[in-house]
């Protein structure tokens, strides 16, 4: 059962790692997405302090967003997401496997620039490992989440805007608690108890996301 | 008992007990809504604190409960599509999302109606007509994946289980959202609250409530007879009707 | 009647509040009649003429 | 009435059947394609489906990979319904459809040994797969992304992945399509030498196929189904 995990974990990883072309994607779209926001609302830098949270964490979450259209596109071309069905392991665990590689090639870069980001947007010091924490507990909920919307929409040709209706609505808890806790440290509150929340979200996600996605992936290739 | 639960799970037994049902619950909504709105736009007293503007919960709080309970209704009828995979299951849960959609509407637009007299504007971010909002859109995506699929039985698999995805996430929405508010505006007055609820208020509105009930079920039940006519056309039950309804 | 119609001042809120429900609560069910009734038409025009299929 | 398959003379070795289908009816988009459809498959033996393109024949093959839903009827294994016993039943399946089921970044060697992590229970040994390469052909190619390979060598590649995962029941949607000769007697022999061992298959197809030693039962699918009654 572990070999299986692993061996999915170690492809997807490699698959990522050989076309590096792709993983840059949803870094680019987040760094050009909140550069856009000075641009909109002026370099003012209290106006800009002051939504930081908001704007650095929507566009982290378009970022995921986009990116999770490819976790299961290619697998479900060439048959290895119907291989993976067809395997005696649990799917629900193979599924886990592909998402924690999807969200280690897509999620991980994010947080890791999201300080530099953070400059952009000037948002106070204090905050800045209370966005990485919020960062580092909501994108794998989002990535957990998505995978449903992803396995329902993966037979159809256009399902990239419908992915985005299906996810969005669901992603609205995870975006309160984040920015929510990275306002308060901003302001110098504290910020445990949104981030306690975020930490019970995910580990909600991690239990009950991988069935409902293997049974959306079941009813997809059905 | 089980029997006659048993044979509704047959589509042609079903439509045709929708069928007879129709005629009566179409009367029993008329007649429960006509009370209900003579009740609370007639004989219930004005408010002191709101005036005669309060009586739009008497359409907005049953909206707000409907929207509700359809939901709950679509990720039951999604637990026996995905568990016994029912037609008539499939059939009741594609049926009520639009419903369900409409009285989420209708909530957040008697809402924001009922509210511009106090707030001075249409549309105010509070916790309530905010859950009722996401609410939308967790139906328009229902909605919309379900026409996004060609095959029938798939779509109201795939449905089912995005029913039962939602109606795990509405709670924690809802919190999270009511936290939300608190955290921005403070427990302050522009929260949309009805007056306090006296006996001559509340009979009305429970009324009215039971009249959105009825109409759902009637309509409900009209829609599931169509889907179940567009899944079955090809068996002989509809093609028999069809015939029958021609000469 | 008038200051029923008035309703305290608030009539621009309360009318167009109940007349949207009502057009939506008549409407739906109205929409789903004419829907079932245009399939049934349109199944019993893919009937072939008169002869009854076994 | 729909017509019932009238199997070749079933061979004389009345083993217990390992794989049956009883009565079981596929449908695609709400039309019937194929009703009260059944079988009985024991090892050595191979199960030939034929039949007009759109009868179902894929779409019975994946209701016996457990992949699809049938509208009626049920696959058993060793006397027991596939889905109540899905893990044991899988772990002895390997299936080839239409899409190779490989990665084309990654190399035949790598693709196999995540087949054959994914496939097999821990007592069937990962080495399998340099065996899996020598049988295919494939063994100067081990290292170059799937990708380059051409295609009939990606075909192998593919087809390598089946004989990796150890499987007892070959499940081929179409396996000779777009094979030259050569390959298509490596099919054939592949086919052979599983059958010979003790396994099975099921296999769709068009071309006829010469296997001497194997007892083929060749099945017509696509009943007649009249429109309407379902």
């Amino acid at each position: 059962m572990v070999r299986a995990f692993a061996a999915i974990l170690g492809r997807d990883l490699v698959l990522a790692l050989r076309r590096r072309g792709e993983l840059g994607n949803p870094l680019v779209f987040f760094v050009v997405v909140v550069t856009l926001f000075p641009l909109a609302l002026g370099p003012a830098q209290e106006t800009l302090a002051r939504i930081a949270p908001g704007i650095l964490w929507v566009a982290a979450l378009l970022a995921a967003t986009l990116a999770m259209e490819a976790l299961f596109r290619s697998d479900f071309e060439d048959g290895s997401l119907e291989q993976l069905l067809l395997s005696p392991h649990p799917p629900a665990l193979l599924l886990l496997a592909k998402v924690a590689a999807h969200w280690l090639a897509t999620g991980l870069p994010l947080i890791l620039i999201s300080p530099l980001l953070a400059l952009f947007v000037n948002l106070p010091g204090q905050a800045l490992p209370v966005l990485v924490a919020t960062l580092a507990l909501g994108t794998p909920t989002l990535s957990l989440v998505g995978a449903i919307g992803v396995a329902l929409t993966v037979g159809l040709r256009r399902g990239g805007l419908l992915l985005a209706l299906l996810v969005l609505p669901l992603y609205v808890p995870v975006l309160i608690f984040a920015a929510g806790a990275v306002d308060n440290a901003a302001a110098g509150l504290s910020a445990a108890g949104p981030i306690y929340f975020l930490a019970a979200l995910l580990v909600l996600a991690v239990t009950l996301a991988p069935p409902a996605t293997a049974a959306s992936v079941r009813i997809s290739l059905g | 008992m089980w029997l006659w639960f048993h044979r509704l799970a047959s589509p042609k037994h079903f439509y045709r007990v929708a069928e007879r049902l129709n005629p009566w619950l179409g009367s029993a909504t008329l007649v429960v809504l006509i009370v209900g709105l003579y009740w609370g736009l007639v004989i219930a007293p004005p408010d002191y604190e709101q005036g005669d503007s309060y009586r739009i919960i008497f359409v907005h709080v049953p909206a707000a409960w409907m929207s509700l309970f359809v939901y709950a209704v679509m990720a039951g009828a999604g637990a026996v599509t995905l568990v016994w995979r029912l037609k008539v299951a499939e059939a009741v849960m594609r049926a009520a999302a639009p419903l369900g959609a409409w009285f989420t509407f209708l909530a957040l637009v008697t809402g924001s109606l009922w509210g511009k007299p106090m707030w001075g504007t249409y549309w105010v971010w509070d916790a309530r007509l905010t859950s009722e909002l996401i609410l939308l859109f967790l139906y328009l995506g229902f909605i919309a994946l379900q026409s996004a699929m060609e095959d029938r039985r798939t779509a109201a698999r795939a449905g089912a289980v995005l029913a039962l995805v939602g109606v795990v996430n509405i709670p924690i929405i809802h919190y999270s959202v009511e936290w939300w508010a608190t955290l921005h505006q403070g427990p302050t007055v522009t929260k949309l609250d009805a007056p306090s609820i006296s006996l001559t208020m509340l009979a009305p509105l429970l009324v009215m409530a039971l009249g959105f009930l009825l109409h759902f079920a009637t309509t409900g039940l009209i829609r599931a007879r169509c889907e179940l006519l567009e899944g079955e056309a090809r068996s002989g039950w509809v093609r028999e009707l069809a015939r029958r309804r021609r000469t | 009647m008038q200051e029923f119609l008035y309703m305290g001042g608030y009539y621009p809120f309360v009318w167009p509040a109940y007349g949207l429900v009502l057009l939506v609560l008549i409407g739906t069910p109205v929409a789903a009649r004419r829907r079932e009734r245009r399939i049934l038409r349109r199944l019993a025009s893919q009937e072939p003429r008169g002869k009854t299929s076994a | 009435m729909p017509t019932h398959p009238s199997p070749s003379p079933h061979h004389t070795r009345a083993t217990q059947a390992l794989l049956e289908g009883l009565g079981l009816t596929g449908a695609r988009g709400g039309r019937t394609l194929f009703e009260e459809f059944g079988f009985r498959l024991g090892p050595g033996e191979l199960l030939q489906i034929e039949g007009p393109n759109g009868c179902g024949k894929t779409t019975l093959l994946r209701i016996l990979c457990l992949l699809a839903l049938p509208e009626a009827g049920e696959v058993r294994w060793n006397g027991m319904p596939a889905e109540e016993v899905r893990p044991d039943y899988l772990a002895q399946l390997a299936f080839l459809g239409h899409s190779p089921g490989i990665k084309a970044d990654l190399t035949p060697r790598e693709n196999l040994r995540v087949a054959a992590a994914l496939g097999t229970s821990p007592t069937h040994g990962i080495n399998g797969v340099e065996e899996a390469l020598a049988r295919l052909g494939l063994e100067a190619q081990g290292d170059t992304p799937v990708g380059e390979l051409s295609a009939g060598q990606g075909r192998r590649a593919a087809l390598a992945r089946l004989s990796v995962q150890g499987a007892r029941l070959w499940i081929l949607d179409e396996p000779l399509t777009a094979l030259d000769r050569e390959a298509k007697q490596r099919v054939e022999a592949l086919l052979e030498g599983h059958c010979g061992s003790g396994g099975m298959a099921i296999l769709s197809t068009h071309q006829s196929m010469e296997l001497r030693d194997t007892a083929v039962t060749r099945i017509q699918l696509g009943a007649t189904v009249r429109a309407g009654e379902a």
